[in-house]
């Protein structure tokens, strides 16, 4: 009984260990090396003159942090404000073209959004969106709306319509029942969107850079020259600092999400 | 801003023709967006730390560095607006040359002939200098100014070759005696496209045969083939046995840094010192020439056709071309870019200034340099050779 | 009649932004793929650009190399991840306790790395003068940076392979974890009434039943990889490149002359993703008609 | 008098998705609850229940009829405002609120101030026996406690009709007869009008003042416990409430016979000539002794014991009278004397005998 | 012979996450299941039913005690290795796999043939009335028929031991009725021996040879329905019999006197000294009427009606007799003489009072 337990624990361990710990050795020890000859496994001396250059100076790096964070947000607001009727519609009716609906929220899976980037970036242009926020925004819509229409459709199908009709029993109109019913049930869920939009929002390169044009600088439009072949230790730098700031954030998402429903708790103890 | 956005034609086209100081003076409290490659921090510390902050103090010029992933983004995106009809870009300098710079030209994405309106460009630019006049064989036409100049040098390491190749006969021999240590970055990447480049100079009878069109060559097709069969002689010695190439320069240069190859390249003869004095090289690194010479360029900044800061730009430009800022460029520890500058048009401090700018022990002397240097050819023969690369060696 | 539409009013504004927004998109580049370019006086519909591509083998190079990386990426990614979420499992229902959600959340990890910095982490620990090397000649494995594999920017794409099968296994274990949690604590002692060990419990229940959520999940990772641009652009080699890296290198050619081909290959590469999805989707949705797991 | 007052109600559910078996739909349904009274509806799975209950709510918009309340028509009045409550069978309360405000939360719908809602919910609590717990958080409850609080929730608003949708089905047994008592006492107390719906016969018997029984979305007899189990008017209704011995015949010529021609006795002459079944009561059937008396209208079975189970008291006794099965009840007394394979005498008194034609 | 014997089996379970209810153990339990009997374990939820049968099946591993199989011990014998059959509350179908494949699954693991796994499978679905389903899948089927697949699937590989638990309190009542009667027909045809567990008494009584009654992990009676039901041996296991009228009293020098001093009648000299209580069946008693004959052991009550509940034929009557409730049934023509508040006199024999110590 015991045995098969501590194999899996191993297992986990080790696994634990290279897919999580390991990989990002290298990318850490290059970030602070100055000098590292093969096959040292150690850098021959350490240096902070990538954090230095991306941390302190006017690289830019705060504000382009600033600016993927403020991308990251609106497109995950809109996408709330889409999903959540859509999800609701999906979820609790059939209707006639159900399935072509579906097929359209969820094409962007399928379908890489580059492609309908491409397409459209010249209409942009000319609608003046390029180089802009908003156009950034607009063009990182497509590629994270179907998550979260999924994470809400998920949370929406463990939330049987008899919650809502007893609310009404008691008494309470569309919206009271949205706020005091649906909502809470569906925040896990819309979190779990919200993340997945983030990172989602975070990561995207190519779409950031065919709309932004240059003008609109994220974190991974200052990476990418790095990384594609620019200095390795300020590339390992910025990496280590994107990866931090992403798990950071969706971290920060789940310690809200605890801290509402603990608040809920306290307040009404 | 509001008042650039409404500049009309006329305006910008009377920058073109008025005094500097009306110029400097609409350039006043402009933004102006400079779209460069942003892959070094060196370079990107020298916009943002030395010139940025002087613009904005002496000609209240707001620069703003844009980083790009390749130069070649940049003309794809004034294509798109050129396309677009939007008059009124956000790129108001940009960083080109070569065939970007003829891209450019062609497709008429450059504002017009501006250099002459340069105080700094008058002053201390030697204008009919070829490298200067022609950007890879296309006359430059005043559309852009030159920057910084450029000249190909070899990388080695001296502790491992202490006796560096001086041909491209010699550098087979030495392929062939240390395989695995030399490599060259697979083409189109600019610097791979380069050393190619030198084995046609040197293979098929100097340089001279193509300072005119390709098309003016009537059998080049047979005339290329000595520089593909040398290509192709030292392929299996390269670096994994010559199946594949770095992608870029820069791939290759981490491969050399982390000591995979014995030999690098770079068309910026200070690059080495630089990486060696950020711990990337080893200190024992050193740069060559050959003896027949090696490519020389300049790289210019330009202004688009639509750019919405053009004075500021023209401001911008010109202080990026005076002798502090160029002094400044040349020293490895913020960049090591060879001036543009003609010395000869310097005062003597400007000058002692220059001389005096420590290039490290992996560059070589200015004169070395400006004795092998040999002129670049015009880009339609790049072309040919890019494609023929890949047909003749790559796939192979 | 608002009972009626309510289901279209609802979907109306993510359906009417996708519309826009992505099949506007879409649309537009086909047309353009089609050489109409009604700015440049172009309006006719040619297929040039396809037959170019059809008759071009580098077309077809990037073809392979994108399905054989996709592929093997999926499929790396799908053993991984299976592995991953058995072992969560098998840990869940061995110990009862909260340690196993704490264990899922750490395999969550390379999940919220963004692609770009695993990709460059691949290139860090895999190169020929990688971590990876360094170690093996450390420990006396090699003796020359040559004796360790090509596995970064090679031209078979281990690289891109590699960040896949690692920043994906997470998603795949993700999406079949919730799966096997609704696998009822009983069936293991159902399984063990009627004479089945641990192996064949494995074997006879929990592979089974993961089958559907896994296959869906491996057809996501290998669309996502079939289609993704910034890990091959920068762990691949120049010639041949992915699909999505031909198609960028098409477009930034910096001649408009190239963009039908470049939207070409974008529609090319959607339509055969289309095509998968809806065999995938044919595929599972019998299969969960047919057992009522849904 | 505020009678709840369902007329004419129907509804036709869409074409389900599977083609075989058709959609459901529910035929006109005229009731009328009258004010303070506990009414059932009482029908196997799928028949309907929950769907007329759901009409009654206005949870579900009928295709035709009306619903009163006394002498309003609340058929276009939207649920939340029809003052109606309602219990389901999971108790559904908002696992995010306190018990004292998910009791609360009609009132809050109400606009009721805070102060005053919460000492109601806090005295509706002290009704369902559970002072002290407003503060917990539904999870934190057993499922008895949660059912108790859903109808503390249900009955704070005081509303005009209480529905309740097997509100104990999801109970242990035990719990379930503590549950219906406190909801009898509970009815009682605040004299509320009860829609209640069940499957359970038990609970439905012996909670209602009167029962529908439905079947297939229609009804099919209205009536008390006693009425119901005693005059069925279908063999479907008997069926339904479990009655063993429907014996199927002919009336023919003033005489029922049997299909197996086992039965034969003599009937009122009004009776008409049909087929028709006779209902046998098991406790009707008298074992006969020698001391037992003969009733005049008693007619005798000789019948064979083929099985005896011991339930409470008494035993259930499956006997073979000619080719068709019988059950009977006896004392543990009475079947002390028997045995598998003995011969029994029954009889039974004719005004125990009761006729339904389908 | 291979009874089932259950020799001192202890478990006592870890210290909960909860620090105040206190950790359940389960007692020392002897047991012997004899081949072919119909074995029930009837006690209230949480008692530990489940986890003694467990204890049998080996899904938990003792802390003291055996368990034997005839001449076998099995104590050490890993479940999938003990050859028995379990059946579940809920079916716990595969649902990925087909009836068949369901049903074949313990043959499969037996390494028997394909073919003829199938067979008996096909075989097995007849004896449960499933012919022709064997192709479904799980969820295509009712909840009913789930059931039997299941009880196929448990009978198939000729268990020693058929362990079911709960098997049938997730179904309707009119299916689980359904239910009862296959499972009585299958065991007496397949003679096989079954350990049964059940909190419903009247599943337990109707199926059972024997029971064991259990409450908070203790075995508390063993014994048939009847013996149970007239002779159980304390209050907890006549209150969970669900019997009503339990008395308190003393036996103080020959005479029963209970505690509101209501009831006094004579008793045997045996009977001992000490407080105890005494219980009446309902069905012991008897209406006094002027034709009915008095009993010489009788003793007479005189009550008041509280309440009259018809209930499948019988009225169940609530009355007091002094301050002590007390509950009788009548036959519905017995009770219609009567009302609430009406006074009733009954008598009851005294061999059927049953006194109980604790
Ligand atoms: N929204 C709906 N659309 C279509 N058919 C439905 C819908 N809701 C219920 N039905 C069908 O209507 C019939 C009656 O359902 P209803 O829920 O009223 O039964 P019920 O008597 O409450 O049964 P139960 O005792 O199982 O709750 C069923 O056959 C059901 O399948
Ligand atoms: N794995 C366990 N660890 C600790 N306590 C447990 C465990 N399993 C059950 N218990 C406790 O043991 C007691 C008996 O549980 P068991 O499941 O045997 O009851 P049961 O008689 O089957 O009840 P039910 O009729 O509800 O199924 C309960 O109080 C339960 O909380
Ligand atoms: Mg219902
Ligand atoms: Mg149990």
């Amino acid at each position: 009984m015991k045995n098969p337990q501590v194999i899996i624990k191993i297992i986990l361990y080790v696994l634990v260990f290279f897919l999580m710990f390991f990989p990002f050795i290298p990318l850490f020890l290059s970030s602070l090396s100055f000098g590292w000859q093969w096959p040292n496994i150690l850098p021959d001396s350490i240096s902070f003159r990538a954090w230095d250059y991306v941390l302190f100076s006017s690289s830019g790096t705060w504000q382009a942090v600033g600016v993927s964070l403020l991308i990251a947000l609106i497109v995950t607001v809109v996408n709330i404000l889409l999903a959540v009727p859509a999800a609701n519609a999906l979820v609790r009716n059939s209707f006639r073209g159900k399935w072509l609906m579906e097929a359209i929220i969820f094409a962007p899976i399928i379908i890489p959004p580059f492609v309908a980037v491409m397409g459209i970036h010249l209409t942009f242009l000319k609608l003046g969106l390029t180089e802009t926020i908003a156009g950034v925004v607009l063009a990182h819509i497509s590629p994270t709306l179907p998550y979260v229409v999924r994470a809400i459709m998920i949370s929406y199908q463990t939330l049987s319509i008899d919650w809502e009709d007893q609310a009404r029993m008691l008494g309470a109109g569309p919206i009271a029942r949205f706020i005091f019913v649906v909502m809470p049930h569906l925040l896990p869920g819309i979190v779990a969107g919200a993340s997945l939009s983030i990172l989602i929002s975070l990561s995207q390169y190519l779409i950031t850079f065919i709309i932004g044009s240059g003008q609109v600088v994220t974190l991974s439009i200052l990476l990418f020259p790095f990384i594609s072949g620019g200095d390795p230790a300020i590339a390992s730098a910025y990496s280590l600092l994107f990866a931090g700031m992403a798990i950071l954030t969706l971290i920060g998402l789940d310690v809200l999400l605890k801290k509402y429903y603990q608040q809920k708790k306290a307040v009404t103890n | 801003s509001q008042n650039t956005d409404n500049q009309t034609a006329e305006e910008t086209e009377q920058l073109l023709t008025s005094d500097w100081q009306t110029i400097a003076d609409s350039a006043t409290g402009q933004q102006v967006n400079m779209y460069m490659w942003g892959g070094s921090d060196n370079i990107n510390r020298y916009i943002d730390e030395w010139v940025a902050p002087r613009l904005n103090q002496e000609h209240n010029v707001e620069l703003n560095r844009v980083p790009m992933n390749d130069s070649q983004d940049i003309i794809n995106q004034l294509v798109d607006e050129k396309f677009a009809g939007k008059s009124s870009g956000s790129m108001d300098i940009i960083w080109i040359n070569g065939e970007n710079f003829k891209a450019a030209k062609d497709n008429e994405l450059l504002w017009g002939s501006f250099s002459g309106q340069l105080p700094n460009f008058n002053d201390f630019i030697d204008k009919d200098a070829p490298e200067i006049a022609y950007d890879f064989g296309e006359p430059v036409d005043g559309l852009e100014a030159p920057w910084g100049k450029a000249q190909f040098v070899f990388v080695h390491d001296e502790s491992k070759s202490p006796t560096p190749p001086k041909s491209m006969d010699e550098l087979a021999e030495w392929v062939q005696e240390n395989p695995g240590q030399f490599t060259y970055p697979a083409l189109p990447d600019f610097t791979g496209s380069a050393f190619v480049r030198h084995v046609l100079y040197e293979t098929t009878g100097g340089y001279e045969q193509y300072q005119q069109p390709a098309a003016s060559i009537p059998n080049l097709e047979t005339q290329l083939e000595p520089m593909w069969d040398y290509l192709n002689r030292i392929e299996p010695y390269l670096w994994r046995d010559g199946e594949t190439y770095p992608e870029s320069l820069a791939k290759q240069d981490q491969l050399y840094a982390s000591g995979e190859i014995g030999m690098t390249m770079s068309y910026d003869p200070a690059l080495a010192a630089s990486e060696v004095l950020k711990g990337r090289f080893p200190e024992s690194t050193r740069t060559f020439v050959l003896d027949g010479g090696t490519l020389s360029n300049t790289h210019f900044l330009s202004i688009p056709f639509n750019s919405s800061a053009k004075a500021g730009a023209m401001v911008a430009i010109n202080e990026m071309l005076s002798p502090e800022a160029q002094t400044a460029k040349l020293s490895p520890e913020n960049w090591g870019d060879l001036s543009a500058l003609d010395l000869t048009l310097l005062s003597l401090e400007q000058q002692d200034a220059m001389n005096a700018v420590d290039l490290g022990a992996a560059t070589l002397s200015l004169t070395e340099l400006e004795e092998h240097r040999l002129p670049e050819l015009s880009s339609d023969y790049i072309e040919i050779i890019e494609k023929g690369w890949l047909q003749h060696v790559a796939k192979e | 009649m608002w009972q009626k539409n309510k289901p279209y009013l609802l979907l109306l504004p993510a359906i009417g932004t996708l519309v826009l927004l992505f099949f506007g998109g879409l649309f537009d580049g086909f047309l353009k793929s089609l050489g109409y370019f009604p700015a440049l006086g172009q309006t006719d519909f040619i297929v040039t650009a396809y037959r170019q591509l059809f008759s071009s083998s580098e077309f077809w190079a990037s073809f392979n190399l994108t399905l054989r990386v996709a592929l093997l990426s999926s499929l790396f990614a799908a053993g991984l991840g299976a592995l991953l979420a058995i072992s969560l499992f098998m840990l869940k229902e061995s110990t009862n306790d909260k340690s196993s959600s704490i264990w899922h959340r750490l395999f969550q990890l390379p999940l919220t790395i963004p692609h770009l910095v695993g990709g460059y982490i691949i290139v860090l620990l895999f190169m020929q003068s990688g971590f990876l090397s360094r170690i093996a000649t450390n420990l006396g494995v090699i003796d020359t940076i040559a004796e360790f594999p090509v596995l970064v920017n090679d031209a078979f794409g281990w690289g891109i392979i590699l960040t896949y099968a690692w920043k994906e296994a997470p998603f795949i274990s993700l999406m079949i974890y919730p799966v096997l949690s609704r696998i009822h604590q009983s069936w293991r002692d159902v399984s063990r009434i009627f004479g089945a060990n641990r192996w064949n419990y494995i074997r006879e229940i929990v592979i089974p039943v993961m089958m559907p959520a896994w296959t869906v999940a491996t057809f996501i990772v290998f669309v996502f990889t079939f289609s993704a641009f910034e890990v091959p652009f920068l762990l691949g080699v120049t010639y041949p490149s992915t699909l999505p890296v031909y198609s960028y290198q098409l477009y930034t050619s910096g001649t408009l002359a190239d963009r039908p081909e470049a939207l070409a290959v974008n529609i090319i590469l959607a339509s055969f993703t289309v095509l998968l999805g809806v065999v995938v989707y044919a595929i599972n949705k019998r299969w969960n008609a047919v057992k009522g797991w849904d | 008098m505020s009678d709840l007052r369902i007329i004419n109600v129907e509804k036709q559910y869409k074409q389900p998705q599977q083609k075989d078996n058709p959609a459901f739909s529910l035929q006109p349904v005229n009731l009328t609850v009258h004010e303070g009274e506990f009414f059932s509806l009482l029908g196997p799975s799928g028949c309907g229940k929950t769907s007329l209950l759901k009409l009654v709510a206005g949870l579900l918009p009928p295709d035709h009829g009306e619903i009163w309340v006394g002498d309003q028509n609340l058929t276009r009045v939207p649920s939340e405002a029809r003052n109606f409550a309602m219990v389901f069978q999971q108790s559904l309360l908002f696992p995010h609120m306190t018990v004292e405000d998910n009791v609360a939360f009609g009132l809050k719908m109400q606009k009721v101030e805070k102060q005053q809602r919460l000492k109601k919910a806090r005295e509706m609590l002290e009704h369902v026996g559970l002072q002290g717990y407003g503060s917990r958080f539904p999870g934190e409850l057993s499922g008895g406690q949660q059912q108790r609080v859903a109808l503390a929730r249900a009955l704070v608003a005081n509303p005009r009709v209480l529905l309740m949708d097997e509100p104990f089905s999801a109970l242990d047994p035990g719990l379930r007869e503590e549950m219906r008592d406190l909801l009898s006492r509970i009815q009682l107390e605040f004299h509320v009008t009860v829609l209640f719906v069940t499957h359970d016969r038990e609970e439905a018997f012996s909670l209602s003042d009167r029962i529908a029984v439905m079947s297939q979305g229609e009804i099919l007899q209205v009536g008390t416990a006693k009425e119901l189990y005693e005059r069925p008017l279908t063999t479907k209704v008997a069926l339904f409430l479990g009655m063993k011995n429907i014996i199927k015949g002919n009336v023919e010529e003033g005489c029922f016979r049997s299909m197996d021609g086992c039965f034969e006795f003599l009937v009122d002459a009004t009776t008409p000539h049909a087929p028709s079944y006779v209902i046998v009561r098991p406790e009707a059937l008298q074992l006969v002794t020698e001391a037992s008396p003969i009733g005049e209208a008693a007619i005798q079975l000789h019948g064979t014991v083929e099985q005896m189970k011991f339930n409470h008291g008494f035993y259930s006794v499956k006997l073979s009278v000619g080719d068709s099965p019988l059950t009977c009840s006896l004392s543990s007394q009475q079947a002390e004397g028997f045995c598998v394979g003995q011969t029994i005498v029954l009889q039974i008194d004719k005004k125990d005998l009761w006729f339904v034609n389908e």
